[in-house]
């Protein structure tokens, strides 16, 4: 994982949430206050106008600089919630141009890690945990297995990690919600998609593809 | 049509916020009406505009009043002392998290009895 | 000096209504701040706005911040996180309720554990 | 009681409360929130108003308009109470132009009951029920010793309410409020005189005034 690897992965799930929008919202609408879509779209563009007037240094440069840029663009909970998964991870990640594979492994975990201190939600409670626990587990996995430094090994892992994550999201449909607002609904909050994982998906999936390529 | 929500302030603009706030969780389906702040516009309550603000909310499911402190919840009470119906009901809930709660189950197109219930859940919830 | 409240709400109307009350109650004696809504104005909550709330609260006697709901407290935990002060606490209350305690508290002039538990209290208040 | 004498009294209510604003705004400043002198002054200066443009048939309905105006147009906690208090005294009397002192002493009762419904204070949580009820035992007790009916018995009935509501409104000083505003000091009400309780005594001593002249 490098400087151009980075950006074209947040610049991958900059274009999947714009063009995601509407469908992060109508989801939002049936739990919640259909805002996700276009805090996503705000977030991440704002990351992109950031990250096009900077030159960071290092992968972990970029990632903070999203990070923040989410935690103070974005109206919403997925504002803070991402914004410090993303500051946790570039703040892990070891200085330098490059970092290799399981190096960014942990990063993404800290991320995860700072999501969930933050949040306080726990797998099953319907929200971004259950995209992003998956998605972590599964990129560690495929790494454990496949072994392999180099963009080789993370693509793999991606691909793994994309995967798990659409499974974890299509899993919060049968949940109920415990945390954010859709836990307002109780019960009723059952049967209907996580916004939250759902975006947490086209993020690991925008990474999948940026790494392939 | 679903319950409607009153919203018994002794500040205008803290209703209002509040009615905003609904609105985004709840969408137009629920009726929420204000009373904020004194006849004169200023700090207090007033029982005419409460009682204006739950002809306003009245619908055929009932209207839930939400009161946020003291002289609103006696006023409140009051209007409905002297408008008794079985379908307007005086809650106690905290007022924020108890409107929020009650728009967005009112939305759903709960019954009287289950919005009035989750605004007075919302004593019990934690927000950290 | 007294301790320092600040009101962390997605509409700057709440906020700000619910700033007159505590004005109210408490005179010039207190320190009352507002964060509300998005940067653009709209409905939300702003980094930016909460950090800059909390500067001007501060004082040698401590703040308590208090949240209306979910990103309010994520967005003012994650401020915290970033910019830690033993003197600035986050604090669990129903949002109306426990910032009118809370002012009533520190206009007496009592220290941040006494402001920070009246309003956590108020989830034990009940209205009727 | 007639309608000159229900009248004569809410007239030097009015005066006593304009009179004393200040003093009243002030003790509320203590344990409330500065409001009580102009609440009770804009309230009692409505009832004014009003009874000028009514021509009502009897004590009865000078009370129950007067409680109409004042839950109508005081902004604060005092304005239910006392008029939920006057309309239920003027709704107790009997229909006539003049009442005798039993009849009134029964309607100022049955004032004090609506204003425990509306407002749950019991004696002792340092509210307007701590000059009220004793106000009222003591015009009983008047009533009962000295017997009389017509207004010589009225005066020295109230002139006997009044001395029992300032007792009262004294040793709401100690006390710690359990009702209103005041009551989220908690002990820090403790050594403070109660507003409503001091508002209160100014009505009775103006019942006292009205009656003795
Ligand atoms: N405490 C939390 N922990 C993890 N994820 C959360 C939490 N609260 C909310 N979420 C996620 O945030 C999503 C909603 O985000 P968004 O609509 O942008 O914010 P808001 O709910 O403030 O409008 C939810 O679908 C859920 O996945
Ligand atoms: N529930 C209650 N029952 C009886 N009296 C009450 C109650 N709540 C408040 N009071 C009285 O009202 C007085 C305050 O009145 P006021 O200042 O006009 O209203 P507010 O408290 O709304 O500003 C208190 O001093 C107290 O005597
Ligand atoms: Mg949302
Ligand atoms: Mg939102
Ligand atoms: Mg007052
Ligand atoms: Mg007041």
């Amino acid at each position: 994982m490098d400087v151009a690897l980075a950006r074209a992965w947040l610049d991958a799930a900059a274009d999947a949430l714009a063009a995601r929008t509407e469908e992060l919202t109508s989801l939002d609408a049936a739990i919640g206050d259909s805002d996700h879509g276009v805090n996503m779209n705000r977030g991440f563009g704002a990351v992109r106008t950031a990250l096009a007037g900077a030159s960071p240094a290092g992968p972990g440069a970029v990632f903070t600089l999203a990070g923040t840029t989410l935690v103070s663009k974005v109206g919403g909970a997925s504002g803070p919630l991402y914004g410090s998964a993303f500051r946790a991870l570039g703040k892990a990640l070891p200085e330098g141009a490059e970092v290799d594979a399981a190096a960014f492994g942990a990063g993404l975990r800290a991320g995860l890690d700072a999501l969930v201190k933050l949040g306080g939600a726990a797998p099953g409670d319907k929200t971004i945990v259950d995209a992003y626990a998956p998605a972590v587990d599964a990129y560690d996995a495929a790494l454990r297995e496949h072994g392999g430094d180099g963009d080789g090994g993370l693509a793999a892992a991606a691909r793994a990690a994309a995967g798990a994550a659409a499974e974890g999201m299509r899993a919060t449909v049968p949940l109920q919600a415990r945390k954010g607002r859709a836990s307002y609904l109780g019960e009723r909050s059952i049967g209907h998609q996580d916004p939250g994982a759902t975006s947490t998906w086209l993020i690991f999936q925008a990474l999948a593809d940026a790494a392939a390529t | 049509m679903s319950v409607g929500i009153v919203l018994v302030s002794h500040s205008a603009d803290l209703a209002a916020g509040l009615r905003d706030l609904l609105r985004q969780v709840a969408g137009d389906t629920v009726a929420v009406t204000v009373a904020g702040g004194s006849d004169d516009g200023g700090l207090g309550t007033s029982y005419d505009l409460i009682r204006d603000a739950i002809g306003e909310a009245a619908s055929g499911d009932g209207v839930v009043v939400l009161p946020d402190l003291g002289s609103s919840v006696l006023t409140a009470r009051a209007v409905l002392d002297e408008h008794p119906d079985a379908r307007v009901r005086l809650v106690d809930a905290p007022f924020v998290e108890g409107a929020v709660a009650a728009a967005v189950i009112a939305a759903t197109g709960a019954d009287l009895d289950t919005v009035a219930s989750s605004a007075e859940e919302a004593w019990h919830a934690r927000k950290l």
